[in-house]
């Protein structure tokens, strides 16, 4: 299902890149982006639950600009700041996964280094463990729930 | 004409086939050839002997004035016919002195192609055709002289005569073609018909002097005589043909053909009776001093040549008689004691005359004609050496100012000759018979032949003096003299000067003789300055280039590749700087407008090449690379060239990865130079790059002409049917372009997949055979 | 501009020529980059410099709306680009196989060839 | 419309383009190359017949008009240095077949020569400045290519000389292209040419010749810019050597002739005269450096250097009989120096090395070997009457009418010590007896089943040699008629661009 | 009000290219300032992907035409699809070879879960795991 | 490099993108910046990535045929392209335009600077995929 | 007043170029000057965005989207070289 969608994203993607609205355009986009799944086809073994996730996808989208614009103020912040190294707290944390297949913990941990103060540096090889670089350790725990916010909220987009 | 000319060339090639299925009997067979040429150069005895002289003409290149014309003369024939006479006998000589040599072909080959260079070197009238042949002789001469090619000794001395001849003939090539501008013609006979065009060119010298070096160099002139000897190496037969009619005689040829052309001046009459005497007495004295028979025969080759060039330079009628008759009798007894020697050498298995003695009665016939030919050597009457010998006298007495002179080395030499006649013709002969390494007995026929005919025929002359001189001489004589000259020739002139001389020498070279070998003691006291003669020089200037090729080797391509690379962009920024300032007016221009971020992006520029340049870290280079094509492409960006941008981005970022994937096993940045190196380079770059500064201000001040890419734009939609003219320009205009690039890059695959897999394989082989 | 460009590309030949005149292989390479983007930059240069005027036409029009950047310039330095690219792609393998079988990087271990 | 313009490159590049779509079938690209070398040869001499019947025969990629597309320009210079490129080709190809190793084989030979041979023939054909360098390009990648086929050591030492020192002419080449462009606006050389007859600014045009001169000088391999050759040209395998000593330098003073004759003939006292001493420097160190050497190729790797030297001192006097014979030079250099890196071959196939002080015994065990050498030998020494005399002649005399006393004797000297090294090779190779340590010395007596394929290109290109020695007059007439188009550059202007200038 | 609307745009253009050039410089700074490569990437990898969102944002209002809208939007999305990766794998690969942590790091709860030798990175849940089969290290 | 699953599961939903837009980029480069060297660039970029996350065999597998045959096809086709005016008296280069009707998508223009074009993508495609593989597989 | 704005911008971009090409000299190792050199590339891409409203052509654009989708692979590149044990050059 999620191939189909990706089909229809990719056909969407030509169209909006050719600029040409027209029928004929929109099924050579849907061509082409098949022909490209299809090379990849093997690789990926992908749920459905398609349609219903719209709606969450956009809304994860406002809460991630938002998350970006706020965090990203804070870093300015800092970064501004003359006694900088008094206000970073960084170190690594272990973040135990509830996402389990490889498409739900790569969408997490990229959402996760795009929003200021967390960036993921690797999954375990038993990929239960995120591991995560973070600016500011003062609060772990409010972190780890921002996180685990983040989590659901993927989640919810992706199930 | 021309394939007489050319049928010994013809005859050489197919000489191996015939050896094949005639073995031992293919020298007669082939000696059919020069015999049957001398045959034919004979019909045109009565033209020439009414004066006349026969001129045929084939095209070769007409283009370039070279052309295949021959000219019969006096001279030009009677050097054919010595040349095709002589010829026959020695092809028979060979066929018995080489018998069971394994290069025999080969040698029919050589010997039949040299006759036929030699045969077109004289009856050429055409300037570089003679020129062609006279080049062929020295090369012929070259594989013959090696003969022996597994001898180093015989290798050396094979590659002197050519060095020596082939040099002086690049200089002839140089005053032919002077002397061919000069006279507006390459046509010997066109340019001899009016001599003073040549005399009162401003090129005269220069032509005289690059000919003479030719002629010199060939016929074995003081200081080049050491050659001639050296070429000994060579077997018995090729010493014959070479050194009686043949190539050594081909200077004295050119000198007497272009007597009339060049001669008469006081620099010709000078120069030539200088250096000819000088060297007269040189071979006659190296010849006494020498003992091996062959050598000493070859000495008095040098003396015979430089009595030619003598008297080719005194230029009065009487010199000219002397010289063709002296041509004449030096051919026919050189050819036959030469032949007579290698019959001794070949019989008894020594060349040296103090080891032998008492031959004659073992090989009676050999030294009857041995004896004979001797004596026309020495000018004994009534052999035809006798004559000349005689004419010969008589021209140094009235050379003018070098009379005196001349007249000593000529009586000098003609004592030391005399002597000469007696070491090859007496001694190995007479008295007690000496042990030898061989059983020796009387040589086969084809090796009696040439001794037996020619030295008859040096008798037959002698007695009969009007015959050479109605035949041959005359016309000779009007040849090399450029007009008639009224003469006969005799054997008695009555009691005058010259027949003094003649007695004289007569008795003082009997006594040299009888005291061969205390005199020989006596000259060997003279040794040190051989070792400093020309020979030594030679040696000196061989060793010079060698040395000098090694040293400039070592300088320029001495395997750095940095020196490479600086002396092209030196010599860049020298050509093009020089060009610049000395052919335009170099001024500064103004900057225009820059707007504030044009500045941060080439500073970035800039400094991003300049960080690569300085830093430690080479992945740190690898990413200012980076920057530095970022930068680009933002330029390309600013100065509206989107696709250029793309591009430039893409490959950026591909060469990053491919410099990635490449430095993992290369080791880090090394600095290896010194700081003083580091600065050289510095000013090195520094140049090349403000070069390349001014250039583009200076260029972009002058737009001579508008683009044509206008006319590209104006056609890219209506014409093209496309909107991004630099796609229409490269997939359309100049799509020709594009596949050569793209061919560009296939073949860079190519390469990196044959450097990287062909490696791969080689290992795997390479563990498979452990 | 094309004066300051002038500058820079100047630079960049310098930076290139100096380390194609270090001993080390692994300079060699980066001054052979430096070299061919100069020469590059200063073909697009010494054109002529426009800005903000790329040379391509609008749909549905015949020509340029105004005066366009000179596109044969740009082609043939996009064709200069791919070549040297491809030269460059060459001689980088060629430097690290020279490596491998020399057994260093230093360029006068490297002159046995010559004499 | 001609297409036989157009053949010599697109039969190579179909051919190299084939030969790797099979690049897993060794069988199919030895025939594509036999059939392929040979097309080119037919086609070439298609055109040189064409051209020398009609003149200038040009042909418009694209059909769009000159100078507005690129075109392709037969003059009888470039349809003879197109011949010589296919005769070069079919000899190496044959010549290949038997000598090239299966590794070299598997890992696109075939191709690499076709696309080399396109590359050159590109060069020779187009009319367009830009294009050259794109041929120069096409050709130099093959060659690096083909110069590291094998992975040895001595072919990565050259390599690495050969590729950089040439990166560098090619982006002075560059550079050159880009300057002019900006002055005139056009990349047609017929149309620069047109355009730059006046000008406001004469001394700037000398300027960017200089450049010009400087790349096809490192190209050509001229004093002092050379260093990449002997450097390299005696590490790959010999079929390439000889291919590359054949053609490549050749391309390198074709651009010579046509830049210097075409485009800047302005200021002919300053840019000739630099040439005609280069010319004469490169004749003497060439020469001095064969000298120092005791190695078969490299001895003919530095006469290659001292041979261009003749080639540019016959565009450097620039008078017609000095063009003729640089015309000349050049068809008789190719046919022979190709032709005895091929015997040096032969040798090295015999007895295992070209080191002269292993080699020895040829002339005793072959003596039909000796004289196939000894042709282009002495013809590389000028001796008469094979080719390269008549191409010396008519330098010299050219030299000696423009009263360049000194670059003549020069000239002449330099004939002299090439005799010196081609009799070292004779001397040693072929008179000397073989060496006893030569291991491979059985092999002089054994029979080759392969070496017939080996012979048939020597023998071929001797013929050849001799051809032009024995019957010159056809080739100086063709050497004439070309010099005649390349001093008078109207026509080529005429020819191109339909205006009379 | 169309002069109205095009001098909003004007605004919100000039807004988003002073805010995303903002942030590019507060990447830049950030880079330059942070102690060590973490905290560095931190702000590469946010306010410089912010930042070229946001420019780009601004040129779709700029040139509100279907064609360019799509294509700022397609960097857009382009950027936040490449820059985590990116960020991720330059982020691994700089712990895992060793680049040193700032001083300041008050805690690295990854060190411990690291073998340099296998480079196997574990969660500390294998012994459960180790039960049911499913520890692959190093797949 | 030690398996990435960010970078793995990134490179399956990049590599259908990159793909797709390199065509885009090759189909509109006659109108638009693009063309047949930067799609082949991209689409190399795009297997590149591939390589990177999942190792080469993976890609090999993935690419199914040989990058030779990619860029000696692309090289065929190239210049083919130049030929066909050679047969109608044309010079070589010379531009033909077919409109071919296809059925639902309506008339399309087939050109030879297209088919130019394409061999211009399979050449660079597989140039530098040749290159960079082999590259690759030496360091291992 | 846009025109004020867009100058200020790029001063502000030229800036945050200058200062990214500071810290990829500095390194002290690779992936600092790694995370550099992505930092250039997306002030590259502030660049075109400005440049585009500046001139008002919007096929810059089109290198952004290659720049977008490409560019990374040069650090992914450097990782990968990392993890297979190149040298971390500081
Ligand atoms: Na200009
Ligand atoms: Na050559």
């Amino acid at each position: 299902m999620i191939g189909f969608a990706w089909n229809i994203l990719l056909g969407l993607a030509w169209v909006a890149l050719t600029g040409n609205f027209s029928g004929p355009n929109l099924f050579m986009g849907l061509l082409l982006g098949y022909l490209s799944l299809a090379m990849i086809q093997s690789q990926l073994s992908i749920l459905d639950g398609y349609a219903q996730r719209v709606p969450r996808v956009i809304g994860f989208g406002f809460f991630f600009i938002g998350e970006l614009i706020k965090a990203n103020l804070r870093v300015a912040q800092d970064i501004m700041r003359p006694e900088m190294e008094k206000a970073i707290s960084p170190g690594v944390i272990a973040f135990p996964l509830e996402a389990r297949s490889d498409v739900e913990i790569t969408f997490l941990a990229n959402a996760i280094s795009l929003t200021p103060g967390t960036l993921s540096l690797d999954v375990s090889d038993d990929r239960r463990v995120l591991y995560i670089h973070a600016m500011y350790m003062a609060d772990e725990a409010a972190l780890l729930e921002d996180i685990k916010n983040m989590e659901r909220r993927v989640l919810r987009i992706l199930r | 004409m021309l394939l007489a000319v050319l049928s010994g060339f013809l005859v050489a090639i197919a000489a191996p086939w015939l050896y094949q299925s005639l073995q031992d009997r293919a020298g007669w067979v082939l000696a059919l050839l020069p015999a049957a040429l001398t045959v034919y150069f004979a019909t045109f005895l009565p033209q020439v002997m009414a004066g006349e002289a026969v001129l045929i003409h084939y095209d070769w290149v007409p283009g370039l004035e070279i052309n295949l014309s021959f000219l019969v003369d006096g001279l030009s024939l009677m050097f054919a016919l010595l040349i095709s006479l002589i010829g026959t006998f020695i092809v028979l000589y060979a066929s018995g002195y080489l018998k069971g040599d394994e290069y025999l072909p080969r040698f029919y080959v050589l010997i039949l192609s040299f006759m036929a260079a030699m045969l077109g070197l004289v009856l050429s009238d055409n300037l570089i055709t003679l020129f062609v042949f006279w080049e062929l002789t020295s090369i012929i001469s070259y594989m013959l002289i090696g003969h022996n090619h597994e001898d180093k000794e015989a290798r050396k001395c094979a590659l002197q005569g050519l060095f020596v001849t082939v040099g002086g003939g690049l200089a002839l090539l140089a005053g032919l073609i002077l002397m061919a501008g000069v006279a507006g013609s390459f046509s010997l006979h066109e340019i001899l018909n009016d001599g003073d065009v040549l005399r009162d060119s401003h090129l005269y010298v220069p032509i005289l002097i690059l000919v003479l070096a030719g002629c010199f160099t060939k016929s074995a002139q003081v200081p080049f005589h050491f050659w001639l000897p050296n070429a000994m190496a060579a077997p018995t037969p090729v010493s014959a043909y070479l050194h009686s009619a043949t190539m050594v005689k081909a200077g004295v040829y050119l000198l007497a053909r272009l007597n009339p052309g060049l001669g008469g001046t006081e620099l010709w009459m000078t120069i030539l009776p200088i250096f000819g005497a000088l060297t007269m007495f040189t071979g006659a004295y190296l010849a006494v001093r020498s003992t091996g028979i062959k050598r000493v025969l070859a000495y008095s080759t040098v003396m015979a040549l430089g009595t030619l060039t003598m008297l080719v330079g005194i230029g009065t009628e009487t010199a000219m008689i002397a010289f063709a008759c002296f041509l004449m009798a030096h051919s026919l007894y050189k050819g036959a004691l030469f032949m007579v020697a290698g019959a001794v050498d070949h019989e008894a298995g020594t060349k040296d005359v103090t080891k032998l003695g008492g031959l004659r009665r073992k090989m009676p016939i050999t030294a009857t004609f041995a004896a004979i030919a001797a004596l026309s050597l020495a000018g004994i009457p009534p052999l035809f050496g006798f004559v000349a010998k005689e004419l010969l006298f008589e021209s140094v007495l009235e050379a003018g100012g070098l009379a005196f002179f001349l007249s000593v080395l000529a009586m000098a030499s003609a004592v030391l000759v005399i002597a000469v006649a007696a070491i090859v013709a007496i001694r190995p002969f007479w008295g007690q018979l000496k042990e030898t390494p061989k059983k020796p007995h009387e040589a086969p026929l084809p090796m009696l032949l040439g001794p037996i005919v020619l030295a008859s025929l040096s008798l037959f002359f002698g007695v009969l003096v009007f015959i050479p001189d109605a035949l041959l001489v005359q016309a000779t004589v009007l040849a090399v003299y450029g007009e008639p000259v009224d003469f006969y020739l005799s054997l008695w002139h009555g009691i005058n000067a010259p027949l003094m001389m003649s007695l004289a020498s007569l008795v003082l070279g009997t006594l040299l003789f009888l005291n061969w070998d205390r005199v020989r003691g006596a000259m060997g006291k003279l040794d040190w300055l051989y070792d400093r003669g020309p020979e030594a020089g030679y040696f000196k200037v061989m060793e010079g280039l060698v040395w000098t090729a090694d040293w400039q080797t070592r300088v320029l391509q001495n395997g750095y590749l940095r020196n490479y690379i600086m002396t092209i962009v030196l010599t860049t920024v020298g050509l093009v700087g020089y060009a610049l300032f000395s052919r335009y007016d170099v001024s500064l221009v103004a900057f225009g407008e820059i707007r504030l971020h044009e500045y941060a992006v080439a500073g970035l520029l800039v400094a991003s090449a300049l960080f690569a340049c300085i830093t430690q870290s080479r992945l740190g280079a690898v990413a200012s690379a980076g920057v530095f094509g970022f930068a680009i492409a933002l330029i390309f960006i600013l100065f509206s060239a989107p696709d250029l941008g793309i591009t430039q981005i893409l490959v950026e970022t591909l060469t990053v990865i491919l410099l990635i994937l490449v430095l993992f096993r290369l080791p880090g940045f090394i600095n290896f130079s010194s700081p003083g190196a580091r600065l050289r380079d510095a000013g090195v770059a520094l140049l090349l790059g403000g070069l390349m500064t001014l250039l583009i201000l200076t260029t972009v001040e002058h737009q001579f002409h508008a683009p044509i890419s206008e006319w590209m734009i104006d056609r890219s939609v209506p014409e093209a049917y496309g909107r991004n003219i630099v796609n229409v320009i490269l997939v359309d205009y100049r799509a020709l372009d594009t596949l050569g690039e793209i061919f560009v890059l296939g073949l860079a695959a190519i390469g990196v997949y044959a450097m990287i897999k062909l490696k791969a394989e080689n290992r795997v082989k390479d563990e498979k055979e452990c | 501009m094309e004066p300051l460009l002038a500058i820079v590309v100047g630079a960049s030949y310098a930076a290139g020529i100096y380390m194609m005149l270090r001993r080390s292989i692994v300079k060699l390479v980066i001054g052979i980059i430096l070299f061919s983007n100069a020469a590059n930059l200063l073909f697009f240069t010494s054109a002529g410099l426009t800005r903000g005027a790329p040379p391509l036409i609008p749909e549905g029009m015949l020509g340029p709306e105004g005066a366009v950047a000179d596109p044969l310039p740009q082609a043939l330095v996009l064709t200069a680009i791919v070549i040297a690219f491809g030269v460059l792609a060459f001689a980088v393998v060629l430097i690290h196989r020279a490596y491998e079988v020399v057994k260093a990087d230093d360029l006068d271990q490297m002159k046995d060839t010559d004499t | 419309m001609r297409p036989e313009v157009a053949l010599p490159i697109l039969i190579p590049l179909l051919a190299g383009s084939l030969s790797l779509v099979v690049w897993r079938s060794v069988v199919l690209q030895r025939w594509i190359a036999v059939f392929g070398t040979g097309a080119l040869l037919y086609a070439s001499v298609w055109l040189l017949m064409t051209t020398h019947r009609e003149g200038h025969v040009v042909m418009e990629m694209g059909n769009w008009p000159a100078p507005f597309g690129i075109v392709f320009v037969a003059d009888l210079l470039g349809a003879i240095m197109v011949v010589l490129t296919g005769i070069m080709g079919f000899a190496v190809a044959l010549y290949s077949l038997a000598t090239t190793g299966k590794d070299h084989e598997k890992f696109g030979y075939f191709p690499l020569m076709h696309l080399l041979l396109a590359g050159v023939a590109g060069a020779f054909l187009t009319g367009d400045i830009f294009n050259m360098f794109v041929w120069f390009e096409v050709m130099l990648i093959a060659s690096f290519a083909l110069l590291i086929l094998g992975g040895e050591r001595a072919q990565m030492e050259g390599a690495i000389k050969y590729v950089t020192l040439n990166l560098i002419s090619s982006m002075i080449f560059l550079t050159a292209i880009g300057l002019l462009y900006g002055l005139v606006g056009s990349l047609n050389m017929a149309d620069i040419a047109y355009k730059l007859q006046t000008v406001e600014e004469p001394g700037l045009v000398t300027v960017i010749g200089m450049l010009f001169m400087i790349s096809f000088g490192v190209k050509a391999g001229a004093f002092p810019l050379f260093f990449w050759l002997p450097a390299s040209y005696h590490t790959p395998p010999v079929a390439v050597s000889a291919l590359f000593a054949g053609l490549l330098t050749k391309v390198g003073v074709y651009a010579l002739f046509r830049v210097f004759t075409l485009i800047f003939n302005q200021d002919v006292e300053f840019t000739h005269n630099i040439l005609l001493w280069g010319a004469a420097l490169t004749m003497l160190t060439g020469v001095l450096g064969a000298a120092a050497q005791f190695e078969f190729r490299r001895i003919l790797s530095f006469h290659i250097i001292s041979q261009i030297g003749y080639m540019i001192m016959g565009v450097a006097l620039y008078t017609p009989l000095a063009i003729v014979g640089g015309v000349f030079y050049i068809m008789h250099h190719i046919i022979v120096k190709t032709n005895l890196f091929l015997v040096a071959g032969v040798a090295y196939r015999l007895l295992g090395s070209y080191e002269l002080k292993d080699l020895g015994g040829l002339y005793r065990k072959r003596p039909f070997l000796g004289f196939l050498f000894l042709i282009p030998a002495l013809s590389l020494a000028g001796l008469p009457p094979l080719s390269g005399f008549f191409a010396k002649f008519v330098i010299i005399r050219a030299g000696l009418e423009a009263e360049e006393w000194v670059v003549t004797g020069i000239a002449l000297l330099v004939g002299l010590l090439t005799l010196y090294s081609m009799i070292k090779i004779w001397a040693e190779a072929f008179w000397k007896a073989v060496p006893e340590h030569n291991q491979n010395a059985h092999r002089l007596d054994s029979q080759d089943s392969q070496l017939w394929l080996m012979y048939t290109p020597i023998i071929g290109l001797a013929l050849c040699t001799l051809f032009i020695g024995l019957y010159g007059q056809p080739i100086y007439e063709l050497a004439a008629a070309s010099a005649e188009q390349l001093i008078d550059p109207s026509q080529y202007i005429e020819a191109v661009l339909g205006v009379q200038p | 009000m169309t002069e109205f609307l095009s001098t909003l745009s004007g605004l919100l253009v000039g807004f988003l290219l002073l805010l995303g050039a903002g942030f590019m410089v507060l990447a830049a700074v950030g880079i330059l300032r942070l102690p060590d490569l973490p905290t560095r990437m931190h702000a590469s990898t946010k306010a410089g992907a912010l930042g070229a969102s946001l420019t780009m944002l601004a040129v779709a209002f700029h040139l509100p035409e279907g064609a360019v809208v799509a294509r700022a939007l397609a960097v857009i999305v382009f950027i936040l699809l490449t820059a985590p990766v990116a960020a991720h794998v330059i982020g691994r690969a700089g712990y895992f070879v060793g680049v040193p942590l700032w001083k300041g790091t008050v805690k690295d709860e990854l060190k411990k879960h690291y073998d340099p030798e296998s480079h196997s990175l574990e969660s500390g849940f294998e012994s459960r795991r180790s039960e049911t089969g499913a520890d692959q290290p190093g797949r | 490099m030690g398996h990435s699953l960010i970078l793995q599961t990134a490179a399956r939903f990049l590599l259908p993108l990159q793909l797709l837009f390199s065509i885009f980029l090759l189909l509109r480069g006659h109108d638009e910046p693009g063309g047949g060297f930067i799609a082949g660039l991209v689409a190399a970029g795009a297997f590149a990535l591939y390589l990177f996350a999942f190792g080469i065999p993976a890609t090999k597998q993935l690419l199914r045929v040989s990058p030779h045959d990619l860029f000696g096809w692309g090289l065929f086709i190239g210049t083919l392209a130049a030929v066909p005016p050679l047969f109608m008296d044309l010079p070589l280069f010379t531009a033909l335009w077919w409109d071919v009707p296809v059925p639902m998508i309506g008339e399309i223009k087939l050109n030879t600077p297209l088919l130019f074009d394409v061999g211009v993508y399979l050449t660079v495609l597989g140039s530098v995929l040749a290159i960079v593989i082999a590259l690759a597989e030496a360091e291992d | 007043m846009l025109d004020t704005v867009i100058v200020f911008v790029y001063i502000l971009l030229a800036l945050a170029l200058i200062l990214s090409f500071v810290r990829l000299a500095k390194g002290p190792s690779l992936p600092d000057r790694v995370v550099a050199l992505e930092l250039v590339a997306s002030i590259v891409m502030g660049m075109i965005a400005v440049y585009t409203v500046d001139t008002g052509v919007d096929k810059f654009i089109d290198v952004a989207v290659v720049m977008a989708l490409m560019a990374f692979l040069a650090a992914i590149g450097f990782a990968r070289y990392l993890e297979k044990g190149g040298e971390r050059d500081d």
